[in-house]
């Protein structure tokens, strides 16, 4: 334990750490526990054949906690830190202080899966609440607890689609405004099941019956939209062609977000059969992406929805407990038959999702969703008064973003970035840009760099 | 024994929040048309000071690894350093995925190192970050053999992929949302792969062979050289589930005994939390003769600058963006403390800790010489129950009744980061149990937050929200 | 019911970190001469992991404002806002207090709004955050009191300090500390203070009346300007002791009430954390006259800059630094989230609490008007046993015996942190421990970590470190 | 709850904000309140006269969270970021994340001082785990759970002096070298019992027995010294000195921390009676001064001891339990016969320091405090090696931090600044320099810095 000491200017490790630092065993109770087992050394304990076995080192040097921090610290720093004004499908609110607070609790982040509901009341609770705040939101009786992202919730959704839809059919319909990623994504999960994946055009952003009209079929297995979609567009016209999906024995699936969803018209309401979307906007910052998949559907297709589901039952005592229930429909029990491959999924975003809708709670998710609406149109139309600036390019109902149209896109958009703030590029002469009250109190000088980019 | 929070007037524990002030909100005062918006919400309105008690009672009923032993097996509950969190908190880590990539260097960076790092400790040529999860490497894994195959024009030929019985359910859902039928691979009596019946199973239309190593026993499979020549003569890919990667780390690599794809569980080997069921992640490494198949984009590093790039015969994507990664993020960190010799340290802890728990119960553990993990036989308790029965001891309980080639199975990875003291409290647990009537079993458990809770009605009549609770 | 966490093997709960694993560490290897240089050191030695799960459970067998009501009288145990603790942890903020004035401006501008804000709230015309907790600020005050009389040539003449008996045993600490003798104020009928005695007591040696308002029993001191004058036309000066100012926030203020000293208890108005004991702040406030004996140094304000000097007649420090700086910051975070209005809100909802559930409680008590806390009494039940009974129904009861002008007295304070189902809860309590078995108060309590403590033998044996413990 | 939503580039107050966040009553509970309480105004419920009745404004704006985080954080970025090489009685050493995650648990930070000990258990016994910590760095008996800082608990160690003393006297020692923030707490709490400190003076650092022979009489109540000194010296005399104070019946008080306890023999052993000093040390990091009043004595001097302690004893199920004890010495019960006026203390920084300690365990804390040393002797050869520099001024054993003479203090101060590190200037031709875990990585950017600042 104690020697000589070395000193450097930079101190690789702790001065007691020689393997891990966080096994706990002591030299004496290693020597204790080779003589229970019955050997004189570890290496004895591996049965690896010599022809496989490893002698050399990783070369992957080890570093105190004050070194790991300050470096990865340092090469995070390597970031630029402007004002985001982005979105196309990723954003982010203020999280409450209280997210971070609880969800770092260990005893909600360092536990796994309930399977011993017994002891895992809590972190269920959570869940279950969660579950109901996306069944009131999507009005949907049916939600899971979490899937990875908006792509691969709108993936699992397709081969729900597949799996209970009666007849054959081999298309899946998307909106061309959709991101490539969740279309590439989409068509991963689909091509096992051979299904192929078509894109709707839109009429200036939005889908209308009669686009659909022209496309659908009996084949079309599945129509995707979404709204807002990743323009910053509402979709206007959801109710009827929900009519012309069912029309066709289709399953018609929405994108969304909770924030959203606080405004809009219940995706049931216009006969949406599932939702999918990324929840992460409530509970998560900016995290390159790093999601939380929204699940909703019909109470139809409850045998056949993928995920976990947290289910409310009676304990020995008599008292309400909560566990995780139709465990049949999963992996580790349905093998090659399961609803999905899902296993480890995003059970703490969505921890952290119900928390921060909580605090919010229903005046304050309708206030923020109003915001992102009105923020949305007045700095549009603060932009559509600069010389050389046409915005929004839609003539459509924003949220939260919107396109504008420039002479040399990203001719601004880089001068834009030397001002401090980040906005999307879409083509040569579009940006778009997306507010929120993460940047609110920056449009004006966003507006100000506008004018003065452009002129 | 854990807090208990529930009062006298409510019918459960800590009630919902819907049962503690519900209210609806009207939307109006919008500029939108009527039939794009919602009349009203309805959702509990609480106070901070509300929201608190209720999140801090709530996980007082929840059991994490800081609570207690936490041995469930093939999940590598190991501990997770806290100083990995202060690091994904950073400000500079919260970035937006279409930053351009000159100004996010310093994430980029960190992916790349960290494709470094995992391609040296799985002994693999290159390493994709993007998959979020355990399975979903899986599936981006079985994709790439699927690319490959096809780019060999055998894509509809090999439509096969061999699992054996023993494996992760995750390995043959994987394989079937890729469109495989699934062959099923017996285990010899060893607790191995049967050599036989590979040889017969595999063939040409073998696109691949999943294998855990060391397997859901704990067993090293001994003859991998042999299965590996086996599945490669027969055309197919190795596939290797990185589930049980923290047995090996520093001793033997996956690489090297012939695999060509795998994925790793950072939140079991590289101690990222579990999150109550995630997020995890999947990285997948694979052979250089599979790099240019993997997601789209790729890290790469160029005069000290980071890109991305789409490798030339790309799968595509397995997650709209980048995967988990503030997860990653962690991975990194862990790693970088530890370095080399301390993941080799932590590997060598955590058999001795299997070894040593095994060594100190006296139920029977049919298969051996195990790793990181043994599985022992309940005999003629059933499993489940005296999985109940050990909460009342104050610890996690095993994996129970998996895998079923040993009956009521109790499937125990105590980790590295368990304490001698604490394993012998863990064996204790185990003898106390061994030796309890049967109906303390039935009974199981009490000393716990709630009681033992009726599973049947919860699938029978399920009630998944609020807006579905009834009294009964 | 709380988590208990204890295992059949060890005598007490969770083990000492001594009884995990004592190591004695060599200290040798030093190029110091070995008569400067101890032999070795003797302390736990444990990994992370081990540390973590201790303090995590025995967190879990401490009661917080998040665990449930906290009622205790005159200690304002409101909800601390998590976000202050972000603030509180920024890099920004951990500075050394050598440094250049010019490299603090931050801070030294976090002060001087603190300074105001203050000075604002309470009426008061300058204020010091110097002092690290209410009983430093009652030393300052009385000192920066002494500090004027000398000035006045009356230092050795005024001799004493008038405490009410009902008064908090700091200010009869504080002002014997400053070498003052105390007299003690009775109170009259009404539970306030007497002015008779009073005009008895005030005179040529007195240097100050020491006052809470509300007082101890919440009551208001309708007569505080008789009682200013009073005191004023002895001479003497009037201190406001600002435990309570909770209750007055934005619709009293004691610097109009002629007060002409005071402190405020950070921790309790103004929602920092009260920490387990400490740290709190107790920055004081002093009328016009009184500025120059600030303690050293203050902060000021030229153009925008910020800068330390030295009050003329300076009474120079009572911490070897600026304070609490860290609990400060807090308080200056709480304060610019609520803003004037919601502050004045918080009072009105802390005296509305208060009154309600004084309302639901059928516990008599005998004074009012009572305004943030009401002292009520457990009757011919030892008010020492009710509170140990309420523990078993899962609140904090209220502080006890004291003040002594209402027997077997039960000091009970809200704040305006509970909600009515909160305070429902709190009344249930009450209404149960007062309708429970004389000998389910003696047995009291069951439902927590701990069962009755045996305090005799505790004071009598005293065992004040693993060194002293022996077993019993 | 709902209404017009005003939008405006800064939003001061979360929009469902009316008065405080943290009053969770609806407009529905009050109402039911009041009627309760049989008032139909809360304003009833204020027994205030009229002439002193405030109805003015504080004039304070209110702000959302993310507004007050926002400009705090503004406010404090108006600090600059040196690299600071500070101590002078100041010191900081890495605080593993461990302490902060645990010290942050709701439980721990919301809860107050032990009046119920049976639902505090985890407080009391971190407390006791720090006291026992600081019984065996003292060798004293008796360690309290916590004071203010090193300058109050040296006041409450000469009144302790004062009270304990048989025979009368009005003398306090203390050496010239003691920071006069300190000495200034001192004078105002003894001041009260008509005491007068006087100074002793040092030989180049440190106290001999023969000048504490020339100053010392029986009117001494207490002497104080410092080792490590607050310009870094290591005390050498301590033994001999405690004879000599004692000879004359004063108390020995000595001011160090717990890091420097670490490597130095154990004060009781060179007959000190009563330690005092900052044991914020550990726990903490720089905090412009918040400290944690160490105080540890004899156990002769028991029932006298000010501030809290902490008590092991038994339950009724006759298990071992913890509890505040000896309270009859605390102001609450006492009142002006209290053995001080302390109430609210430091309490959670003594678990943080309790945790920092287990963290590092003896190993750790035995290597941290010869890497202090070590640094210190090694950084000042260093700069001695400089044209211009002359370090150590002191020819003696150091501890953290050393003092070096160069031309002009302030000068080089300056321009090691603008360098990015920070300094202490003593006077106008010394400045001193702290190092340790914390600054080490830039110590040869320091010495380059000097180099080139220097010449």
């Amino acid at each position: 334990m104690n020697g000589n000491t070395t000193l450097t200017t930079r101190e690789t490790t702790d001065e007691k750490q020689t393997g891990t630092p966080f096994a706990p065993q002591t030299d004496e109770d290693v020597a204790a526990m080779l003589e229970a087992i019955g050997v004189s050394d570890v290496d004895e304990l591996f049965d690896i054949p010599d022809a496989v076995r490893f002698d050399e080192s990783f070369d992957i040097d080890a570093g105190s906690e004050q070194t790991v921090v300050r470096e990865l610290t340092e090469t995070l720093e390597r970031n630029d830190a402007p004002i985001e004004f982005l979105g196309r499908g990723h954003y982010a609110h203020h999280v409450p202080s209280l997210v971070d607070h609880i969800s770092l609790r260990s005893e909600f982040i360092t536990s796994y899966t309930q399977y011993q509901p017994e002891i895992t009341q809590g972190f269920l609770q959570v869940l279950f609440e969660y579950q109901s705040l996306l069944v009131e939101l999507t009005g949907l009786e049916i939600a899971n607890c979490s899937m990875y992202d908006a792509a691969t919730a709108l993936g699992e959704a397709a081969t729900l689609a597949d799996r209970v839809r009666e007849t054959t059919g081999d298309r899946i319909l998307v909106p061309d405004y959709i991101r490539a990623e969740r279309r590439d994504v989409l068509e991963n999960y689909v091509a096992g099941a051979d299904l192929v994946v078509e894109e709707l055009p839109a009429d200036d952003g939005v889908t209308t019956p009669e686009i659909l009209e022209e496309a659908i079929d009996d084949d079309v297995v599945m129509t995707y939209l979404e709204s807002p979609t990743t323009d910053g567009v509402l979709e206007e016209h959801l109710e009827e062609i929900g009519e012309i999906v069912s029309a066709h024995d289709g399953m018609f699936c929405l994108g969304t977000d909770p924030v959203a969803l606080a405004l809009l018209r219940s995706p049931a309401d216009v006969g949406v059969d599932v939702v999918v979307g990324d929840a992460s906007v409530l509970g998560m910052g900016p995290s390159y992406g790093m999601g939380l998949g929204l699940f909703a559907c019909r109470e139809a297709y409850l045998r056949q929805v993928p995920g976990r589901l947290v289910g409310a039952s009676r304990d020995d005592d008599g008292n309400r407990a909560f566990t995780l229930t139709l465990q049949t429909r999963e992996q580790h029990i349905r093998r090659e038959r399961a609803t999905s491959n899902i296993c480890t999924n995003q059970a703490w975003v969505a921890l952290r999702a119900a928390i921060h809708a909580a605090s919010l709670g229903p005046s304050g998710l309708v206030s923020l969703a109003k915001r992102c609406h009105r923020l949305a149109e007045q700095t549009a139309s603060r932009l559509e008064e600069i010389e050389g600036v046409s915005a929004p390019v839609r003539d459509r109902h924003h949220f939260r973003e919107f396109r504008a149209r420039v002479d040399d896109a990203n001719a601004v958009a880089t001068a834009i970035e030397a001002n401090g703030f980040a906005i999307h590029v879409v083509d040569e002469e579009t940006v778009q840009i997306c507010v929120s009250d993460r940047n609110e109190h920056r449009i004006d000088e966003l507006v100000d760099a506008f004018t003065e980019v452009v002129n | 024994t854990q807090a208990i929070w529930n009062d006298d007037d409510s019918e459960g524990y800590e009630p919902l929040l819907s049962e503690r002030n519900l209210e609806t909100v009207e939307v109006d005062d919008t500029d939108l048309p009527d039939h794009l918006t919602r009349d009203s919400l309805k959702l509990p309105e609480l106070s901070e000071p509300e929201l608190a008690r209720h999140y801090t009672r709530l996980s007082q009923m929840n059991y994490g690894i800081d609570s207690g032993p936490y041995p469930l097996g093939s999940c590598t509950m190991k501990y997770n350093p806290k100083f990995t969190e202060d690091i994904a908190s950073l400000p500079s880590a919260a970035v937006h995925p279409d930053r351009d990539e000159a100004s996010v260097q310093g994430t980029l960076q960190i992916y790349h190192e960290l494709q470094d790092y995992l391609a040296r400790i799985g002994g693999m040529d290159a390493v994709t970050l993007q998959p979020p999860a355990g399975a979903a490497g899986e599936f981006a894994g079985i994709l790439i053999a699927q690319a490959y195959h096809e780019d060999n024009g055998e894509g509809e030929q090999r439509s096969e992929v061999i699992v054996p019985t023993s494996a992760h359910g995750t390995n043959f859902a994987s394989a079937a949302l890729a469109g495989y039928d699934v062959v099923e691979l017996p285990e010899d009596d060893d607790g191995r792969v049967d050599l036989e019946a590979l040889s017969a199973a595999a063939g040409d239309s073998t696109a691949a062979l999943m294998l855990t190593n060391p397997n859901t026993l704990g067993l090293f499979e001994r003859n991998i050289e042999e299965i590996a020549t086996i599945v490669h003569d027969a055309g197919g890919l190795m596939y290797y589930d990185g589930a049980n990667l923290n047995a090996l780390l520093g001793r033997a690599r996956p690489g090297d005994m012939g695999f060509d794809i795998m994925h790793y569980n950072v939140h079991k080997t590289f101690a990222t939390p579990h999150g109550g069921g995630g997020p995890g992640a999947g990285p997948v490494g694979v052979s250089e003769q599979l790099e240019s198949f993997l997601p789209n984009p790729q890290v790469r590093e160029r005069d000290g600058e980071y890109e991305l790039f789409e490798p030339e015969r790309s799968i595509g994507k397995v997650h709209g963006a980048m995967g988990n990664w503030l997860v990653l993020l962690k991975a990194h960190a862990y790693i970088s403390r530890l370095g080399g010799d301390g993941l080799r340290d932590a590997s060598a802890k955590a058999v001795l800790n299997a070894n040593y728990l095994a060594s100190q119960i006296d139920l029977k553990i049919p298969f051996e010489p195990f790793h990181h993990e043994f599985v022992a036989s309940a005999g003629d308790r059933d499993a489940a129950d005296f999985a109940k029965r050990m909460l009342d001891y104050g610890v996690h309980p095993p994996t129970t009744k998996w895998p079923e080639n040993v009956p009521e199975a109790l499937m125990t990875e105590p980790t590295e980061a368990e304490s001698k003291t604490s394993l012998d409290q863990l064996a204790e647990a185990f003898g106390a149990v061994a030796a309890d009537e049967p109906s303390a079993l039935e009974d199981a458990p009490k000393a716990t937050s709630a009681k033992r809770i009726d599973q049947t009605s919860a699938a029978r009549e399920p009630q998944l929200s609020w807006h579905q609770l009834e009294s009964r």
